[in-house]
């Protein structure tokens, strides 16, 4: 066990430096930050200056040591465009994104799960091929357009749920959080809803298909055959071993959605790390792109992780393995 | 059989199999061992297996699951290197380091038949296509036209119909699988045909038909079978000699009548009372008692001490070394002189 | 005589399928008495699973069970609600399959699944459920048994696995106990002991068994009585002793003359049937053996036989039919071969 | 009252002097003050200084009066020495104004309410320069150690980013950069008491959904409406609608003198007159303004802003498109066939920048001019302007300081030292840019004003650019708010009234 | 029997007939696909054309005459008077093609190092299956943008515009390669210790033929399944890129492109800039989803 989690943290940081060492090598193909950084009197000597200053034309090589020396001792250094350390920055907009990620991830888990059963019980009822086909249409659209149609009908037309934000927050600490008002909640459910219907639909094929996998296995069919009731078999036995591969899938969605919620982000101006990135991509704040690439990359690597621990935890023929013994 | 065998008039070996062995390293990666513990871990498979196979003879090797069978076989066609020992072909070592023809004439006279009939043909290819393959990957037959000729043929003498070149695998039963497996192994032309539980997928009544073909072919064409399988019954059908493996030790072996009639191991002897007794005589049975243990840590000296009626103190830490008694070979104390 | 424990009468099974309707049990009828070992034999594909499939009531859709009936102890069960049938499934019909390997759940400790079986059935407290599971498991054999009821399935051997199949198949002392090939996947030194005590424990409990399985050797030693089955359709029944010796049907006197045997000349070649089973679309008109049988004449050919009496046995074979009118040639050499024939013509006696 | 105002980006940043950008100053507008601000109709007006006038002596000094009895936040008094130190670090490395004061030699507080600022030379139009110039409190900057802007260098982030102490007329409550920064009366403010008496200003990036917040009473204000939205809103009848003209012109340009072009190698047809013309006779403003601008646009052919010194309605006037016209134009030019060249346009930086990019592209291809629209991010387009590696283009100029010189020093001087920086279409010629030189010491506005015409006779004889409108800018408020729209797109929330 | 009835009688074909859901889709994506390949033969108009769009057509509401030119277009124009029919018959052409082919290129990249990796095993496969890991830490979308980013760098601006579409595919695909490589070795894994690989082992077949002629037809199943689902993610795909401003330049809108430029038009009245083609765009992913979804149940024998 030790080994593997030493491996796996080798591994993270192998992954992070490449993360780290790509997306460096792309950002002078986004635009000069000179460019918006200054005003539009600056002059070219101005413009050159303020370059030298940044290390712009330093040689790659040199730019990506120098900041990966800064990374290593926690400074991701200050963002061009707001002017504030971008671990700050970073930090304040997370509790945002991943309080969206957690709600869209509970969301799609719980709903994907429940309707993959419903669906691979009922296989061949009405209501599961209506489930399965509307579930499709929520992946047909594009999300920001899903994100609109949502505001469109429920801000304006019906004015139920607020068209953007996160409402009011409450302070705990270093975390902000929009749980503990109604503003805040309201203020949730429809970017959870545009960024966790993809995830959802994934969910709850991957259920049905994995449960129908399952229901015919062996020891469902010898199960049956001790006449265990339905409810044990369905819901003891069966969703049981669908969580396996489920529950690995399921956590590395949890990932995708942090990074997909970019653009959710954006639609609903929801005030978190992706949209920090997006506006940071279109003013060339190179070290807050920096930054969340590598926390994206980071995020990921943990999931990974986490996700593999829990892999451990359910199925107990790769837990006794590790101890050695079969016989 | 050919009738040279059968006379038993002395021809030379064909196939010599000598201290034949094969460790598969199960080990840990390097990281997991220096943290956990725990130092190499490693499978001797095969351990030190000698014997030889006289041309048009049949050389059965029966034993248990996991006795490592398999893994003789493969190595006796070059799909896995031997650890240690050598398979030689006429003299040519199969894994050795002949030059590339030699190697090659070499190969084109071992085949090879499976098991599964279902996944020892190609699902997506034609019948023909299939047979058709090793004719062109030893470039037998440039022409496509005497290829296409040569397939029907071999269709034929396996007893299907050559028109059944068109179809598909899954479109034949199990016993006509496998006679498209055992056409195509004649394909190139072998006089060495390996044969790992040909007949153990399939029913009695088809098993029947594949044993006698097999025979038939052996008669017809000279050819040499090495034929493994766990049934001592079919075994007892094919085979000119049986050698008895216990995890990966040849504990005997001996002209097939003589080790039906007079089986020395006690291990052999335990096997055949196993075999259920169709005839209904209601002998007397000494059923084995236990399963074959975990072969990555074997009991030591005799491996199998612990299910033997028979065991000594010696059987627990000595090996017990190979025996020449009469025509057989056994490896137990019980023979050990004196 | 006792009333049969299981009475099966004209059962069908068929499967609606793109190319029509499939008939894989056709018009089969058996019985088993209380106590009795009933072997039941047969090709790949004869429809011995599908039969043990029916009787428990767990018939994978589309198959269907399209005619006939199914008796336990007098009370038909192949008409009952899924909620009845599984109050009997378990608790009065145990069943137990080929592989030990994935029969068990592999997430669910051994000891939970023996439990959960146990207090499905019986209304006895947890703790009592426990301490039986903890005794069945001694019975079947396993050593140790306090400590591998948390055990889970990949941590033992495949014999001990089977063992364990067997102790969830008889946790509730079942009537009737169905084993679909209990051996074909272990060796064949665990073979013997798993039958020993399959036979041994059935024996105790007074369980009957059909026991279903295409080794005779085994059928030949645990069996009393022999079910040979042909493309979904009885083809002989009858004591072990006289099916094995004495084969009545062409099929199963064929079947006993392919299987290898430590005895006899091993030289000789083995007796083989020609062809190969019908696959179920396609099976021929009449006896469904007879484009195999080195006995068909043109009855075999139209008409269905029914089952004979034949001997001690029954055999659906016109050759037992003292109706049919037989050639003489052919009822010359079926006598040959030791097949009582039911009325040989005048000329060819000799 | 409160005020929710939102638009589309936040303020960068809170210093006064780290960022010239107009969220930036908007919004510090409220919580600092200058010297001088732009009234609504262009005009300078007071307001920290109350005069100011060239020194009658000496034309390189600038004299200001200051007001009394100002405060800052902090309660410290408002003082000379205050805008001597403000002026010092307005000019000091780090600024992103030093452009601004390029011209500052130094300050002096002569007394405590009036300051002299001596420049190298005599700069008539300095003080044209000061309205985003904010005044800071010397005790604070010293306090605070914040003599510097913002140096990204240092790593280290300014005092002066997130707090303030200024004399403007709301005080920081709160801020989240990019959510939401709140602020509040300033009781002790020197003028009239506003209406609103709370600002929540919250950025709102997706047009649609800006709109929408509008729509669903989520926001009073919004800044940046989108132009298609605007006649639905006002149709709407808890929405208002204000527009007004904006200080900025949308123009093309191209590589005039270059023999050779970086997407057309060998040739240049933007060298030839004729063809300069006959793209102008292609441009149909009118189609713009009415389809792509919905109305919102004000055309004309002179790329000043109606409002700005040496405008000239005549030199603006522009006729119909004549394609007929333009085609032989272009043969007699030598291309009968039109010729092809890529064409840069930014997406992200006007009012629908791509869209008028996407239409001139049609109405050139009609003339049979093919140009390849290489539309991207003003990160890009900028840069790529400023280093002449482009042919031809889409820029917008904004004139802040209201006068023909800031557009002829960056857009039409060749490049030289400071000047000609956005100078894409190398135009260079030594006498216009003598005479552009002279405009910056000359004191006696009529003969500049002179100067300025025959500047901008030339530079339209010779097509420098081929000007496409001025733009509206459009407020959306709530129904009961009133607020008139500021020419550079600076609304003080002093000046809402509530119906 | 000749091959057509043959595949005719097949079981998927015979599933196919069976499931009317499944032809209702494959008659949508066929007319949507049929409808774009002839799109300059059906189309009233070329949109892509610049010099021919008449900027005072713009906004023309749907089957109503310009107010102007009086000119009427069966789903209005957009703002650049262009006919949104026509557009969107050439824009549906770009979807299909960059998906298309975005599929095809991660489905041969996929393929080739699944295979590989599968096959070689070793440093080899533990290799290829980091890069997938990286990869796959990198979301998708990020990646696409990165890609872009970079081409947009390398490549001249004067190419761009014909370059862009192949960008696009190259950035969509490079995203979408790795769960191709992943099915396709752990297919690889299973199929390689069947016999018949063993089989074509002893005759001495040469590794390249032994993967390209017996290990890739049978991994081609669940490679078609993803296939299918990939093609409907990739259409969306392009549309989030042009989205966020980075897919097809705009005088040669894509589906994508279109619903970008009309969701600016949601509150402003021109409903059907952003209507017509997020429906088109709605029954091509949904179509080809449902196909995608109905393969695999008919692929599946176990389904069956
Ligand atoms: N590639 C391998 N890596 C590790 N161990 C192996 C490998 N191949 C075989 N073994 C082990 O070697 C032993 C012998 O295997 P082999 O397949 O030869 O047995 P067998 O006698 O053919 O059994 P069966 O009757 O089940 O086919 C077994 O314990 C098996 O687990
Ligand atoms: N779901 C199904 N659809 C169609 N046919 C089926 C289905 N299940 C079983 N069959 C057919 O029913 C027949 C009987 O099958 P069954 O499983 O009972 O055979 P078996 O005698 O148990 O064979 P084996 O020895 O291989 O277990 C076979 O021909 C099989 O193909
Ligand atoms: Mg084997
Ligand atoms: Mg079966």
């Amino acid at each position: 066990m030790i080994a593997y989690i030493l491996r796996r943290l080798f591994q993270s940081i192998v992954v992070m430096l490449v993360v780290g060492l790509v997306s460096f090598s792309l950002f002078r193909y986004v635009g000069d930050p000179v460019a918006t950084m200054m005003g539009q009197e600056a002059s070219v000597a101005d413009r050159a200056e303020l370059r030298e200053r940044l290390g712009l034309d330093d040689p790659f090589f040199v730019q990506f040591a120098n900041y990966l020396g800064r990374a290593a001792s926690g400074n991701f250094g200050i963002s061009y465009r707001l002017q504030q350390p971008v671990m700050e920055l970073i930090l304040s907009r997370l509790p945002a994104t991943l309080e969206l990620a957690f709600v869209s991830g509970i969301l799609a888990f719980v709903v994907g799960v429940s309707f993959g059963v419903y669906t691979a019980l009922n296989r061949s009822g009405m209501l599961s091929s209506s489930i399965m086909t509307l579930s499709l249409i929520g992946v047909s659209l594009p999300t920001f357009l899903i994100g609109i149609l949502l505001i469109w009908l429920f801000a304006v037309e019906l004015r139920w749920l607020p068209s953007f934000g996160r409402g009011e927050t409450v302070r705990l600490g270093y975390w902000t959080t929009g749980f503990l008002t109604p503003s805040g909640r309201a203020s949730l459910i429809l970017p959870a809803i545009t960024l966790g219907l993809y995830q959802m639909t994934l969910i709850m094929r991957l259920v049905r298909a994995e449960m129908l996998e399952v229901l015919r296995s062996d020891y469902i069919k010898f199960a049956r055959a001790r006449g265990l009731s339905n409810r044990a078999i369905h819901f003891g036995h069966a969703l049981k071993n669908t969580m396996v591969p489920v529950v690995t899938i399921a956590g590395l969605q949890l990932g995708s959605i942090i990074a997909f919620a970019i653009i959710t982000e954006t639609v609903f101006q929801w005030p978190g790390v992706g949209a920090l990135f997006i506006n940071s991509v279109q003013f060339v704040d190179i070290p807050v792109m920096a930054a969340y690439l590598m926390l994206i990359a980071l995020i990921f690597v943990v999931i990974n992780l986490v996700v593999d621990l829990l892999y451990y935890a359910i199925d107990p023929r790769l837990r006794i393995e590790q101890s050695g013994a079969r016989h | 059989m050919t009738d040279a065998a059968r006379n038993g008039e002395p021809a030379p070996p064909l196939v010599e199999v000598k201290g034949l062995r094969r460790v598969f390293d199960l080990s840990k990666p390097l990281l997991n061992r220096l943290l956990e513990g725990g130092g190499r871990v490693s499978l001797t498979a095969v351990d030190g297996v000698d014997f030889s196979i006289r041309r048009g003879e049949t050389f059965a090797l029966v034993g248990e699951s996991g006795s490592g069978k398999s893994t003789i076989a493969k190595m006796a066609v070059g799909l896995l290197r031997p650890s240690a020992g050598s398979v030689t072909i006429d003299g040519i070592d199969v894994a050795g380091k002949a030059s590339a023809d030699t190697q090659r004439r070499m190969r084109r006279r071992i085949q090879m038949i499976f098991q599964d009939p279902y996944a020892s043909l190609n699902p997506r290819w034609r019948v023909h296509a299939i047979v058709e393959e090793p004719i062109k990957a030893f470039g037998m037959l440039p022409d496509a036209k005497e290829r296409a000729a040569r397939v029907g043929e071999l269709l034929s003498l396996v007893g299907l119909d050559p028109r059944d070149g068109q179809k598909f695998p899954h479109e034949f039963s199990g016993g006509q699988r496998q006679r498209i497996a055992i056409a195509r192994a004649l394909a190139s032309e072998p006089n060495f045909i390996v044969c790992d539980e040909p007949t153990s997928a399939l029913d009695v009544s088809v098993q029947a038909q594949v044993l006698n073909l097999l025979r038939e072919l052996q008669d017809r064409l000279g050819l040499t079978y090495l034929f493994i399988s766990h049934n001592l019954a079919v075994v007892r059908h094919v085979a000119t000699r049986v050698g008895v493996l216990y995890l990966g030790r040849l504990v005997e072996e001996a002209p097939a009548r003589e080790l039906f009639s007079d089986p020395k191991h006690p291990y052999t002897r335990m096997l055949l009372d196993a075999v259920p007794d169709i005839e209904m005589e209601g002998k007397e049975r000494l059923t084995i008692a236990g399963e074959i243990p975990n072969p990555v840590n074997p009991p030591s000296g005799c491996h199998f001490n612990p299910r033997c009626p028979f065991v000594m103190p010696h059987c627990k830490t000595v090996v017990p070394p190979v025996l020449d008694r009469g025509n057989a070979r056994v490896r137990c104390h019980l023979f050990a002189e004196g | 005589m006792t009333e049969p424990v299981l009475s099966v009468r004209n059962l069908i099974v068929e499967f609606p399928t793109r190319r029509g309707v499939l008939r894989a049990i056709d018009d089969l009828s058996f019985d088993i008495a209380p106590g009795e070992v009933l072997g039941v034999v047969g090709e790949s594909g004869a429809g011995k699973s599908l039969t043990g499939a029916a009787i428990i009531g767990l018939l994978e859709p589309p198959g269907r069970v399209a005619g006939g009936e199914i008796r336990l102890a007098g009370e038909r069960i192949d008409n009952l609600s899924p909620e009845r049938m599984r109050t009997i499934r378990g608790k009065r019909i145990g069943m137990i399959f080929q592989d030990p390997l994935t029969s068990l759940n592999p997430l669910y400790r051994i000891g939970d699944q023996l439990t959960e079986t146990i207090l499905t059935h019986e209304p006895i407290s947890a703790r009592a459920a426990r301490d039986k599971a903890l005794r069945l498991l001694e019975e079947v054999g396993i050593p140790a048994a306090e400590t591998r009821l948390s055990a889970y399935p990949h941590q033992f051997s495949g014999g001990m696995r089977q063992r364990v199949v067997i102790a969830l198949a008889l946790a509730v002392d079942p009537q009737l106990v169905i084993a679909d090939e209990p051996t074909t996947a272990l060796d064949v030194s665990v073979q013997a002991q798993i039958i020993a005590l399959l036979k041994r424990i059935c024996a105790d409990r007074g369980a009957s068994v059909m026991l279903i399985t295409h080794d005779m050797g085994v059928i030949a030693e645990t069996a009393d009585r022999v079910c040979v089955l042909y493309a979904g359709r009885l083809a002989e029944i009858g004591p072990v002793r006289d099916v094995v010796k004495r084969p009545q049907h062409p099929y199963a006197s064929g079947l006993m003359a392919a299987i290898p045997s430590l005895a006899g000349d091993p030289d000789e070649k083995l007796a083989q049937i020609p062809g190969s089973m019908p696959r179920l679309g396609a099976i021929p008109r009449g006896c469904a053996f007879n484009p195999r049988c080195g006995y068909a004449f043109d009855r075999c050919r139209t008409e269905r036989p029914d089952a004979y009496p034949a001997g001690a046995s029954q055999a659906a074979c016109f050759l037992h039919d003292a109706a049919s009118a037989l050639p003489p040639e052919v009822a010359g050499r079926a006598a040959e071969a030791g097949i009582q024939v039911a009325r040989v013509p005048a000329e060819a006696r000799p | 009252e409160t005020l929710r105002w939102a638009r589309v980006g936040d303020a960068l940043t809170l210093d006064p002097h780290s960022a010239n950008e107009g969220p930036t100053s908007t919004l510090l507008h409220h919580i600092y003050e200058t010297l001088v601000e732009r009234g609504l109709d262009g005009s300078l007006q007071p307001r920290l200084a109350t005069e100011w006038s060239i020194h009658a002596d000496d034309p390189t000094v600038w004299v200001f009066k200051l007001r009394e009895g100002v405060k800052f936040h902090d309660g410290a008094d408002f003082t000379a020495e205050d805008v001597v130190a403000s002026v010092t670090r307005v000019t000091s490395e780090t600024s992103d104004f030093k452009g601004l004061h390029a011209a500052v030699a130094g300050a002096e507080a002569i007394d405590d309410y009036t300051v002299h600022i001596k420049t190298n030379g005599p700069s008539p139009l300095y003080v044209q320069n000061l309205t985003n110039f904010f005044i800071m409190d010397k005790g604070w900057i010293e306090a605070n150690g914040v003599e510097n802007p913002q140096d990204f260098k240092a790593g280290e982030e300014k005092y002066t980013v997130r707090n303030t102490n200024g004399t403007g007329p709301y005080v920081l409550e709160s801020r989240d950069p990019e959510v939401r920064t709140v602020l509040k009366l300033n009781e002790n403010h020197w003028a009239e008491k506003p209406a609103v008496t709370e600002i929540i200003y919250t950025p709102i990036k997706e047009a649609a959904t800006r709109v929408a917040a509008l729509l669903s009473g989520e926001v009073d204000f919004v800044q940046d409406v989108p132009v298609q939205d605007i006649a639905r809103l006002q149709e709407t009848q808890s929405v208002a609608v204000t527009t007004g003209p904006e200080n900025r012109t949308i123009f093309f340009s191209y590589d005039m003198t270059s023999d050779s072009l970086i997407s057309l190698a060998g040739d240049n047809p933007f060298k030839k007159p004729e063809v300069r013309e006959a793209m102008a006779l292609a441009l149909d403003r009118d189609a713009i303004k009415t389809v792509v601008m919905r109305g919102q646009s004000v055309p004309g052919a002179q790329n000043v802003p109606p409002f700005a010194n040496g405008y000239d309605a005549e030199l603006d006037a522009y006729g119909a498109p004549d394609y007929d016209k333009a085609k032989a134009l272009l043969a007699e030019a030598g291309y009968p066939d039109g010729f092809s060249v890529d064409f840069h346009c930014p997406n992200d930086r006007y009012l629908n920048d791509e869209a008028i990019c996407q239409a001139f592209v049609g109405m050139l291809g009609r003339i049979g001019v093919k140009a390849n629209l290489v539309s991207q991010s003003r990160t890009v387009h900028f840069p790529a302007i400023q280093n002449l590696q482009v042919d031809f283009y889409l820029l917008g100029w904004g004139v802040p300081p209201f006068d023909s010189q800031y557009v002829f020093d960056f857009l039409v001087h060749s490049r030289e030292d400071a000047r000609g920086g956005w100078n894409g279409s190398r135009y260079s010629n030594p006498e216009v840019d003598a005479k552009i030189k002279s405009l910056a010491t000359e004191t006696d506005l009529e003969k500049r004003d002179a100067t300025i015409a025959e500047i901008w006779k030339q530079v339209q004889d010779d097509r420098v650019f081929l000007m496409v409108h001025n733009q509206v800018l459009a407020y959306a408020t709530k129904a009961n708010i009133e607020i008139a729209v500021h020419p550079e797109n600076q609304p003080s929330m002093t000046n809402v009234t509530f119906k | 029997m000749n091959r057509f009835a043959r595949i005719w009688d097949s079981d998927v074909a015979w599933s196919f007939r069976h499931s009317p859901v499944a032809m209702a889709a494959a008659f949508m994506a066929l007319l949507i696909v049929l409808a774009a390949a002839l799109a300059p033969l059906i189309a009233p108009y070329d949109p892509f054309n610049p010099a021919t769009l008449n900027l005072m057509d713009g906004f023309t509401p749907p089957m109503e005459p310009n107010m102007i030119s009086g000119n009427v277009y069966w789903l209005g124009t957009d703002n650049q008077g262009r006919d949104i029919f026509s557009t969107i018959l050439y824009g549906a052409r770009i979807s299909i093609f960059v998906g298309f082919s975005a599929v095809v290129f991660a489905m041969v990249l996929g393929i080739g190092l699944g295979l590989t990796a599968g096959w070689r095993g070793g440093w080899v496969d533990s290799a290829l299956m980091r890069i997938a890991d990286i990869q796959l830490s990198f979301p998708s979308i990020l990646i696409a943008l990165l890609i872009f980013g970079i081409a947009r760098g390398l490549i001249p601006p004067s190419m761009r515009e014909d370059l862009a579409i192949w960008v696009l595919i190259v950035s969509i695909g490079l995203a979408d390669w790795v769960q191709f490589a992943r099915v396709v070795r752990g297919a690889t894994l299973v199929e390689k210790n069947k016999e018949y690989i063993q089989a074509a082992r002893v005759i001495g077949v040469r590794p390249v033929r032994m993967v390209l002629g017996h290990i890739l037809p049978n991994v081609m199943g669940p490679v078609l399944v993803i296939a299918t689902i990939s093609l409907a993610l990739a259409i969306i795909a392009e549309a989030t890129l042009s989205f966020l401003g980075v897919g097809v330049p705009p005088t040669q809108p894509s589906l994508g492109t279109l619903i970008r430029i009309g969701q600016g038009f949601l509150f402003s009245g021109e409903w059907w800039i952003l209507l017509f083609p997020s429906i088109t765009l709605l029954a091509l992913a949904l179509s080809v989803n449902l196909l995608g979804d109905w393969l695999r149940d008919a692929l599946n024998p176990k389904l069956r």
